[in-house]
């Protein structure tokens, strides 16, 4: 699963092999690399994907389990800054920063970059702010930077901001600013068992939902 | 100190110290033998087999994981190969995580060993060589004890190097708890989350512990072969 | 027999040599940079000259016009090198043994004990090189070439290092290994003395040329050599046969020139040695002098009478037919009428034959 | 081959580059003078320093990356006093790079020296002493020379090392295309989209097409260092 | 003037020695592993004795008591070690020049070209030492030393590996750098005939402790001293001064002993030297020689015979006043009933005064 999910998923998982008594082996690691690892044969049955590209790019290899994909989670995206803030529309971000620098994740890979500059180009910022920005490596790093303070601004997920208490949402993106921001779930082409159906059955059940929803994650 | 750490946790530092022991060990040999033939040897491809040996270093780790798992993989032409006649899978096992390791190291280690080799005298294998002695056996009780040193220290490195190996460990093998989830793996896994700084500092204590304990011991080594050895001249 | 002819170049220096080394000692004898190290090390197949030949005993071990070079592990050359070279991580022990794994075996090897005693190197068995002295190294390189059993050992200036006590005692052991070993033995050394005494064949060599090679005795006594030895090392060699100890501690040996009496040899009577009598030790006499301390006193005939450039002459006398050289100044030279055709007596005295110019017979 | 390259790459792969070579020449000093003293110095804390310099090997890069954000960054402590008494400012600029991989490289580059300079006869630096030269210079006209193929080594792979590390780099100072861009991020970059593996094979060619420049520079180096050294022997 | 006193133990050896050495060369000799080296050493600043003191001209350089050792570099004292020690890197000029920045400026210091025509290395200046021959690195490290300009110099073994064309050369430089330049030399050899030219005080070193010390001329002609330094190397030194070089090549020195021919010296005519006499050279008579070829007959009282354990006898005579030793065999001590009051003739050959016995007067 996207590393950016462990919280929530070690909870859910933690949850359901209490009470079914299978053991569940969670993988976490960048979408990206599971991904490629799952095309390269990784043994893996379910596959919780932060970004629909990388869920895209395992079907079109055929690997997924025909008609079990969903989009378990979805997410929104927000203005974060290191300084006490109060939640508002987004503002003049370039103006804002000065000479400080905006903290994304990378642009065009990360997906949070991603939507990130989607919204920002509909906002009409992006020209704007697009020499400001400080691209890390995932969302994490980019909240890193906000937290330490390097970075005065960063746009992540509502979810990552919920849980780092040093910073602090300055706006919150509206819906319409990009694609929705979506978390695909399948079961591989490999998943034999009824264990695995039965995780899967449980990630999309209403408990797992009630997880997931506490830590922030808006359900689709 | 037990509950400190949780289970899974102690599960990734037995796997860590596993993993970097079994890669220093297994790329040893190899090692020598092409800091054998960088140093000494005369051949055709010298400076290919050179470049080669860097590659892991010069490359992001994420790069160098993923030309193990399109080649090692399964479906990879070794990897099938591998499974096919002796049944044995490196991919998302713990002898993947050895094999990411060992050629992440493998530039270390060799560098060190080579340097080593290059400081002996030749003319001492020459003496030796008039005493009878066949090349194997003269680097074998010749070179191989006058550069013990050198060896020590590649193995260190590569230890230390396998110890904090994720990149291509993770690219190749996955982060399966238990499995192929090493120590920096587990960090690395921490540091994704929000609020898991805490955990992450407590596996990054862990590592710097065993990694001190390590290098003393290969200190410690050192002095005594140091001493073995005496005053370098003859 | 060793056949040597070797071609080499280096920047500034270039050798052009030939040579045989017939059994016995081949000393190797020449100023500083001459080039006997790097024949020395052709021999031992170290380096790779750029033509000529080597053989011994009939097998080719170099061949610049066939491409053979035997490597050194397959020659069986024991080296005592001028740099010691000892195995710094071993101890002298372990040193002195490395080779003997891979010596063939054999029933007069040189046992381990009788080597060490001899070298003086007992007390040192269990200790590394890096804290031995200079002569302690130069003693335990030296053990370890003998005792890998070769069948033939090069030698770059052994004794160098040692005091003269510890090289007495060695020099007679090489005698030995000489005489009843056999074993053939390439010497290097400026030490005229110890060439005198071992050698059996004479190649001096110079700015990487031959300039003089043949049998010790002949070299040793012949005149037009002398310059080139060293006027100081010039001498005949006699070959004698031990007569009788006498009990005043000396020997009496007979040599074709007549008895002569030196301090007490450790042959027994009857044994053949050979005998140096270097130029300057003798002294001429037209009269049988009387009341002198020197006891051999032989009645001989001017052959030859060569005056140098400086104040020196060197007169060969035929003594019962035998050669011997006598170096005296010009003066006397002329004061004594010395010509070919002059009855003279040649004077030693017993102790001018010092112990180490007696070597066995090779 | 300039339109082979889009020109932001030819700006990562330039500044790729800049940051190694500078890392490599910077850390040098640093290196020499923790190399001699852990090679030679006899000092309380040795094996903390030597502790010390082995940790960014054995640290997930990541972690290394943070450490430095948390110390050199513009609110760390050494970053803020430099930013205050120098003007001069690490984060988000390939100052900050070049500080990531010298940091990176570090380990490398002292082990390689060390190794060199424990190979060095004491006997020749003794004789130096006897003409009557002090320490320094002593070091400087005998050890120094003698160890030029051991620093020659640790800075080839403190270069090689920079060119390929990044996970501290993009920690430390973000990815910021033309400022700290290097060719690693790139090719990690891209290795995040999916399909893009063409464009990131090309930049894959071109760190190691730069590298074995490097390297064979510095094999070329070190045996004319060898040359002028000449046979070991004294 | 050196004092040195020194107390070091290792394993299995242990050192506790003091002696002084006045200006002048001071010899130590002594067999190999004696422990010469390890008292050069520590004169050196290279080792830290356990205890002792060391002090030169008044300065002290060591103090184990005090705690005092002043680093090698500030002692400005020339070593030419045993092994040659040459930087690899460096070529040969570059090697010799090393010691120049440092040392200090005098009038006489020795020039570079002097030195290097001195030891015929001209033609090695741009070479490396990785090629040099044994003797030519020798030559080299011996360069170097002397080129540093020091205040003293400690030679181990510095001409063991040169022939003795070349040695003899460097002992007439060293003599000079006795006796012109003053310069003190602490020197280590094997080879007494290096010592009794050279030194002017000897030092007799065995199994770690001082075994005999003092001025040269006493301790040569003792003949208690002849069996630790070697028999064949017992000889009287004998002051001389230069009267007159004949037409013939021969020089006529003046000595107490009376007038003595020897081969041409190099010295100007009253100039003083030091002449050495082997006992072994020495022949004696009881009536004086007619029609000899030696030149030299020196009329002499027998003082004292010593009888050896061997064949041989030495006897000292006093000729005009001054000792003069001759081994002679027992034989002929009693058939010329040698004994003390006798008087007697010494023989001795004009050539058997070697250009090497000839030394300037320290
Ligand atoms: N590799 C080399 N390159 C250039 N010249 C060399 C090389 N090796 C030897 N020489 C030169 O060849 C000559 C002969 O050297 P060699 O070592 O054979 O002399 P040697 O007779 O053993 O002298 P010594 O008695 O001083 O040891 C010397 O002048 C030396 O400088
Ligand atoms: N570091 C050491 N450890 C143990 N023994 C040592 C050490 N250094 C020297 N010795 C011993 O001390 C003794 C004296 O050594 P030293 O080198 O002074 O002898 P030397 O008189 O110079 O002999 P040589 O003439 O053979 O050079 C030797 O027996 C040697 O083995
Ligand atoms: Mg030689
Ligand atoms: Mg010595």
């Amino acid at each position: 699963a996207a590393a950016s999910l462990r919280n929530a998923l070690d909870e859910v998982v933690a949850g359901w092999e209490a009470e079914t008594g299978h053991d569940a082996v969670v993988s976490y690691a960048g979408s990206g690399v599971l991904a490629r690892q799952i095309i390269a044969g990784a043994p893996a049955d379910l596959y919780l994907s932060a970004s629909e590209q990388w869920m895209d790019a395992v079907e079109a290899e055929g690997l997924l389990a025909e008609g079990t994909r969903c989009d378990l989670l979805g997410n929104t995206l927000v203005l974060i800054s290191h300084e006490p803030a109060e939640p508002g529309p987004v503002p003049d971000i370039a103006a804002a920063l000065g000479d400080g620098r905006l903290a994304m994740g990378l642009v065009d890979s990360v997906p949070a970059g991603q939507y990130g500059k989607a919204a920002l180009e509909s906002l009409g910022q992006w020209a704007a702010v697009e020499p400001l920005v400080a691209q890390a490596d995932n969302v994490r790093a980019a909240l890193a930077l906000v937290a330490t303070g390097e970075a005065p601004l960063g746009i992540v997920y509502a979810t990552d901001a919920a849980a780092e208490p040093a910073v602090h949402v300055v706006a919150t993106f509206p819906e319409g600013s990009h694609a929705p921001i979506r978390y695909p779930l399948a079961l591989t082409a490999e998943s034999a068992d009824a264990a695995d159906r039965a995780l899967y059955d449980a990630l999309t059940g209403d408990a797992a939902r009630a997880i997931f929803a506490r830590h922030g994650f808006s359900l689709p | 100190m037990t509950d400190w750490l949780s289970p899974e946790e102690w599960q990734a530092v037995a796997l860590s110290l596993k993993v970097a022991g079994w890669a220093t060990l297994l790329s040893l040999p190899l090692g020598l033998a092409v800091a054998y033939a960088l140093a000494r040897g005369r051949f055709p491809g010298k400076e290919l087999l050179n470049g080669l040996v860097h590659l892991p270093l010069i490359l992001p780790p994420v790069v160098t994981g993923y030309l193990l798992l399109l080649t090692f993989g399964r479906r990879g032409p070794v990897g099938a190969l591998l499974d096919q006649w002796f049944g044995f899978v490196l991919a998302f096992r713990w002898t993947g995580a050895v094999l990411a390791a060992a050629v992440m190291a493998f530039p270390l280690m060799v560098r060190a060993i080579r340097l080593a080799i290059e400081a002996v005298d030749p003319k001492l294998e020459e003496a030796a060589a008039t005493l009878g002695a066949p090349r194997p056996w003269v680097f074998a009780t010749v070179t191989l004890p006058l550069i013990l040193p050198g060896i020590l220290a590649g193995a260190v490195l590569a230890f230390a190097k396998s110890m904090g190996e994720f990149g291509a460990t993770i690219t190749f093998v996955s982060n399966i708890p238990g499995q192929t989830q090493t120590l920096p793996s587990a960090i690395h896994a921490f540091l994704q989350v929000p609020g898991a700084e805490g955990s992450a500092l407590r596996l990054v204590l862990v590592a710097i512990a065993v990694s001190m304990l390590a290098l003393l011991l290969s200190e410690w080594l050192a002095r005594a072969v140091a001493r073995r050895i005496g005053a370098r001249d003859a | 027999m060793l056949e040597v002819r070797l071609i080499q170049r280096f920047d500034g220096f270039d050798l052009d040599i030939g040579f045989q080394a017939p059994a016995g000692v081949t000393a190797l004898f020449g100023r500083s940079g001459a080039g006997k190290t790097t024949i020395v090390n052709a021999v031992a197949g170290l380096t790779r000259p750029q033509g000529g030949r080597i053989v011994l005993d009939g097998q080719v071990l170099f061949d610049a016009g066939a491409g053979i070079c035997v490597p050194p592990h397959r020659r069986q050359i024991g080296y005592v090198f001028q740099d010691a070279r000892l195995f710094p991580h071993l101890d002298v022990r372990q040193n002195l043994l490395y080779g003997r794994r891979f010596a063939p075996a054999r029933d007069d090897a040189p046992g381990f004990d009788r080597i060490v005693d001899l070298l003086g190197i007992g007390g040192l068995l269990k200790r590394r090189p890096g804290g031995l002295s200079g002569g302690e190294k130069q003693r335990v390189a030296l053990g370890r070439a003998i005792l890998s059993n070769p069948r033939m050992l090069l030698m770059d200036e052994p004794l160098a290092a040692l005091d003269e006590a510890r090289k007495a005692e060695i020099l007679t052991y090489l005698e030995r290994l000489r005489d009843e070993v056999g074993l053939p033995i390439l010497y290097v050394s400026h030490a005229m003395a110890e060439v005198a005494r071992l050698a059996t064949t004479v190649v001096l060599i110079d700015s990487g040329r031959v300039r003089l090679a043949g049998p010790a005795e002949q070299i040793l006594a012949d005149p037009a050599a002398a310059p080139s030895l060293g006027l100081r090392e010039a001498g005949a060699v006699l070959n004698a046969r031990v007569a009788a100890h006498e009990e005043d501690g000396l020997s009496r040996l007979d040599t074709p020139a007549g008895p002569v009496w030196v301090p007490q040899v450790a042959a027994e009577p009857g044994h053949l040695l050979r005998l140096r009598i270097l130029a300057q030790d003798v002294m001429l006499a037209t009269e049988r002098p009387q009341g002198i301390s020197a006891l051999n006193v032989l009645p001989g005939v001017v052959t030859a009478v060569k005056l140098g450039e400086g104040p020196g002459a060197l007169v060969q006398l035929s003594v019962g037919g035998v050669p011997l050289l006598a170096r005296v100044t010009r003066r006397s030279a002329s004061v004594l009428e010395l010509q070919p055709g002059r009855t003279v007596y040649a004077v030693l005295k017993a102790v001018s034959v010092a112990r180490e110019a007696i070597g066995e017979r090779g």
